[in-house]
């Protein structure tokens, strides 16, 4: 098993430099393996702080059109979930930043959830986001990820109640992600800054996870006025739009000046 | 006598013994929820059923008719008789649900409704009662079916509606459905997701199984006032389940009653090219409740086969899932060659075009009548009419029908 | 109050007034006075009308509702109702008289129907009703109709008729029809000719408007139920004129209810392109009765327009050119443009798309009602849906919908 | 007036010959009116006993494929109601066979019922056959043509039951038409000669007017057959054929040739 750190890990560099986290989205696979793992060590490289890595999906109900198109490449280039677990496996092993992995219940349901939650945890990742699994589907999901030392970060959206967002923040682990507006993942349509920062004051008192924000953040600005109150920051598909249509080398290239330029934005908190 | 279910599901989280339940995004989680109260509400106010039952009568043409189909088999055999869905307003049973949720989208506030669609049968049914209602209506639609089925989609257009075509995936209805989810969670706050079968998250399938259920109450009625009688067995069609529930629901707690619901094989079981996923699938999750679900061994979701294009679905409803686990139903599945061979012998020997949806039930139901022989007595749902499928049928048979 | 006539003609001879009668040549006269004298004895035998009772509830899908359509019209305004024939099996009213047709041939042990058809909607319930009966069906149909009607021919020879190609005169509806008479001159023994409308010699004016009426006595009851009283107005569009009859037939004796048939005007009254026979022909013999007919100073028999294949039709039943004359009911013409105009406004503000016949007596009613304002009440015979014109009206938009 | 002599006239040769008279049924102005001019002269020529002609109508009910194209071939030359009865004037001023018209209700009708037997009675002509009037209709039709002199015959067809046919025999001027089998005129079907013997049988003590018998005679064989019981036989169709696709002279010969095969078949009667 190589050693993750679990989350405490993720989150002692940027607290320690007293900024918001960076976590960036890939898809494994996307276009192929070697693309992926370039991109990692990019991303690593730039100062991020926790790779979200997509286990590709093809009817991925919470991921916009960027995410979708990702999916469908790393499938169509015949990426399976043992493949995806591997380069994680092999990230870490270069001395990748943590990983947490993000995909939907059926393919971990069909792999088999303790079969998954034992080969996860022996890739170093940190944990899971399953966000078609909402709170009310946890108790019987979650127990061998938790039991294999694996984080649950759970989603609290624009629309979910104050009081649910409370009991979603206690039941999370690892983080608390916050979407930083109504719809699916996507880079065309803004994040509510503003909401984020009510909602994140109104959550710091029913826990003491991090909050994450996002959803549509996809320019330094958004970086910075998300990155002022959030504990940190994901983007996702405007990263893969960086470097989309690339691969190996020069995806890497791409992806960490993006990465850079977002992480530049993050400045230590006044 | 069959083995017996509760016939009150779903429970509270929306499950029908394991299936059903909840497996969407937070973000649509709520508003679920406020569909889940609202449908409580409203089925709990005479009103809404009173305004229900007049759209249902003036504008669908309610109630429709049961029919002895006398000359579809020869030799000795139980009388066939069908439940005429395809009377209704639009051609199938699909307006029954469609007026249900758009009522209740009414009386939720929401002005807008969306909807999935693959041959479009639901699409026009959404996109009839949207304009009737006022409401404005975009429908979501592969863009392989938006290429196929031309018509439809003029037919949307005409009646009002936004038709958006889907370039995602497989670009048919699967995807469709993923992309009306998709628009629900960006617009949840004025937008009612109007879905067309017995399927997706709870409260749908509940929902729509409320909306479907008088096909089985009327049939039930009729069959009694007519033949003194239940029936013997009862058939549908299996797309996603929701004419199949719709008349299986009043015969639950009959135990004599036999229930079959007819899978699409597609070139058949054996076969990558089916859409028979209760016969050929596993149990898996799709579009927001657990059920069965045609999927390679990675939980990827197959790409399906049916010459009928409203049965050419990989999933179906989680009731369904339930009643066959406990044998209270029992599902089979017909390939496109006796499809089409029913829907070529109900045309010329009762001077009705089925749907090729329901051509499916009927070939099935063929063969049960000989089987159970002059002491039975099958009713069969006949889900709608096959005018949408004569072009189809036409160019399979190499004729010329523009 | 508006001029009475004598609702029990015709008389012995077969007329209205002066219109009517038996024109045909002698080889036919055996023939239509073994048919009156079939119609004679059916009508008054209750077994007769209970198997056709049956097949309407049953098969037809009878009765058919009447519904208030409350978006038709803004400002103060009747209430404009439909008679939703487009709910029957088939799609419209032809099928109501088929039925009976067919009903009459068994009984006189004709085992073969002939139809003549224009856009192929009475062929095809013809061939509907000789499908469930058992019975073998030829339809002729002029070359033109059967080119721009494929999909209609189809469905026809999918339900086991035989369409003949008419390539005679204009090979439009016309001349189908007298290949019709022609055929059935040729084969009168064994052959039961199904007429479409209430046209032709003596006893068919009387006995469709006999089937049809069935839609009139529904709607008045419907209507009395409903509102409590009678409409102020009737509205229905008249090619041959069946689907007028059979609304108008039970409100004759109703001196306060106003009758309207609704012409299609084509490109307009004054134009060539016409099919008002009514507003713009004059008193004619043509397929076996006199009545007005569209014809030159000669006689000759002119070619017709409308952008509705079933109102494209040179002649008009006998019976109306009576009501016409004694003022009875009124008649109207309404242009290609105005119906489709309805069309689109009616599947827009409504969800029902109409027949493009339909559409002549919605857009009259529309003016109807508004000049009756909220006092009146105007009953519409929506004689058939308009799945079959989706086409001719994409083609006409520049749509594609194949 | 030009003198018609009346249908005495008609079957005078031929009763005293001892044969069957023939009747020739051409429809003027098909394809243009000096055609038709011509066709008659010659038909006459052949021994033609009495030229039926036609006024051509677009919708002709009692008439097949052959008959319906030649009145339509004369409505595309134009040629109108009044250009039928001048062709009768001038055939019958040239000394052709006595003439019958036939034409339908409905342009007589348009044209004037009275006005109509006026010009035909003036034109020469003997009678007017118009097969959509049947026995009921003639007293409304009939009286203004009996009054300018001019003979009905009326038809009776294989489904005439024996009671009406004997009443339309009674009605009937000229002669009387026996239609030799179902269905409309036309030369592809046989006449049914044993039928056309046994009504002539019956016929017979009904009235003194001649028996004519028409529909499907085409050969010498069937003229022969059909003039051996019958006092007229009638061919139409198969004489329309014989010239159709051809113009004036070329017609004439055509047409006197086929008249003349049919009229040697006529035999005196045993
Ligand atoms: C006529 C007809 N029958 C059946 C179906 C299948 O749907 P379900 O299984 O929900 O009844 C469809 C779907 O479009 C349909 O149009
Ligand atoms: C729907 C519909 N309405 C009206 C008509 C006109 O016929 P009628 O005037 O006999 O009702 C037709 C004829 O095809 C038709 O299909």
């Amino acid at each position: 098993m190589i050693a993750s750190g679990g989350f405490d890990a993720v989150f002692a560099r940027p607290r320690a430099e007293r900024r918001a986290a960076l976590i960036a989205y890939v898809v494994a696979g996307d276009p192929d393996r070697a693309t992926t793992l370039a991109v990692i060590d990019a991303l690593t490289a730039a100062g991020v702080d926790l790779i979200e890595l997509g286990i590709p999906y093809g009817d991925p109900l919470a991921d916009g059109p960027t995410i979708a198109a990702a999916a469908q490449r790393a499938l169509d280039g015949g990426t399976r979930m043992a493949d995806a677990i591997a380069i994680a496996a092999e990230a870490r092993e270069r001395g990748a930043a943590p990983i947490l992995y993000f995909t939907y219940l059926n393919p971990i349901d069909r792999y088999g959830v303790e079969r998954f939650a034992r080969e996860a945890a022996a890739s170093g990742a940190v944990g899971a986001i399953v966000p078609d699994v909402p709170l009310e589907e946890l108790p019987a999901f979650g127990p061998p990820l938790r039991a294999a030392g694996l984080a649950i970060p759970l989603l609290i959206a624009p629309t979910t109640p104050p009081e649910r967002a409370a009991r979603i923040a206690a039941a999370s682990s690892g983080f608390v992600y916050l979407v930083s507006r109504l719809g699916v993942t996507g880079a065309r349509r803004e994040p509510d800054v503003a909401w984020a920062a009510s909602s994140i004051a109104r959550l710091r008192s029913a826990t003491t996870l991090p909050l994450a924000v996002g959803f549509g953040i996809s320019t330094p600005a958004h970086a910075a006025a998300v990155g002022a109150v959030a504990d940190a920051v994901i983007v996702g598909s405007a990263l893969i739009d960086a470097y989309a249509g690339s691969r190996g080398a020069q995806a890497a290239q791409l992806a960490g000046a993006y990465a850079r330029s977002l992480r530049g934005a993050l400045r230590p908190h006044g | 006598m069959t083995n017996m279910v509760d016939s009150k599901l779903p429970d509270a989280r929306g499950y029908f013994g394991r299936f059903g339940g909840v497996f969407v995004p937070e973000v649509l989680v709520e508003a679920l929820a406020q569909l889940e109260r609202a449908t409580n509400e409203a089925f709990a106010d005479p009103a809404f059923w009173a305004e229900m039952e007049t759209l249902l009568r003036d504008y669908v043409g309610r109630p429709s008719p049961i029919y002895h189909a006398e000359r579809l088999v020869e030799g000795p055999h139980a009388p066939i008789v069908f439940k005429r869905e395809d009377t209704n307003h639009t051609g199938a049973h699909k307006i029954n649900n469609t007026v249900g949720q758009a009522l209740l989208a009414r009386r939720m506030g929401k002005r807008r409704l969306i909807a999935e669609t693959g041959a479009g049968q639901h699409g026009v049914a959404t996109a009839t009662i949207g304009a009737k209602l006022g409401m404005q209506v975009d429908v979501y639609m592969g863009e392989v079916d938006v290429e196929r089925q031309a018509l439809n989609v003029y037919l949307m257009k005409l009646l009002g509606a936004t038709v958006h075509p889907v370039g995602s995936g497989t670009r048919t209805l699967k995807d469709a459905t993923n992309e009306a989810f998709r628009e629900w969670a960006a617009r949840v706050e004025d937008t009612f997701y109007v879905i067309g079968s017995v399927v997706g998250a709870h409260p749908y399938p509940y929902l729509v199984r409320e909306f479907q259920k008088v096909i089985g109450l009327e049939a039930r009625a009729q069959m009694l006032e007519r033949y003194g009688r239940l029936p013997t067995d009862v058939v549908a069609c299996v797309g996603g389940g929701s004419n199949a529930m719709g008349i299986f629901h009043a015969f639950v707690d009959d135990p004599d009653v036999r229930l079959w619901g007819v899978e699409a094989a597609g070139h058949g079981l054996q076969a990558v090219d089916t859409a028979a996923s209760l016969n050929a699938g596993s149990v898996g999750v799709l579009h927001g409740s657990r059920s069965y679900v045609l999927q390679d061994d990675e939980g990827q979701v197959l790409d399906t086969h049916s010459v009928s294009a409203g049965l050419d679905y990989p999933g179906v409803g989680p009731e369904h899932a339930y009643l066959k686990d406990s044998g209270r139903a029992q599902y089979v599945a017909i390939d496109d060659a006796d499809a089409l061979a029913a829907f070529h012998h109900t045309a010329r020997r009762e001077g009705i075009v089925p749907a090729l949806e329901s051509a499916h039930a009927i070939a099935f139901a063929q063969r049960l009548a000989t089987e159970r022989g002059p002491g039975g007595l099958v009713l069969v749902n006949l889900s709608g009419r096959g005018d949408k499928d004569v072009r189809t049928v036409a160019a399979l048979d190499g004729e010329d029908a523009r």
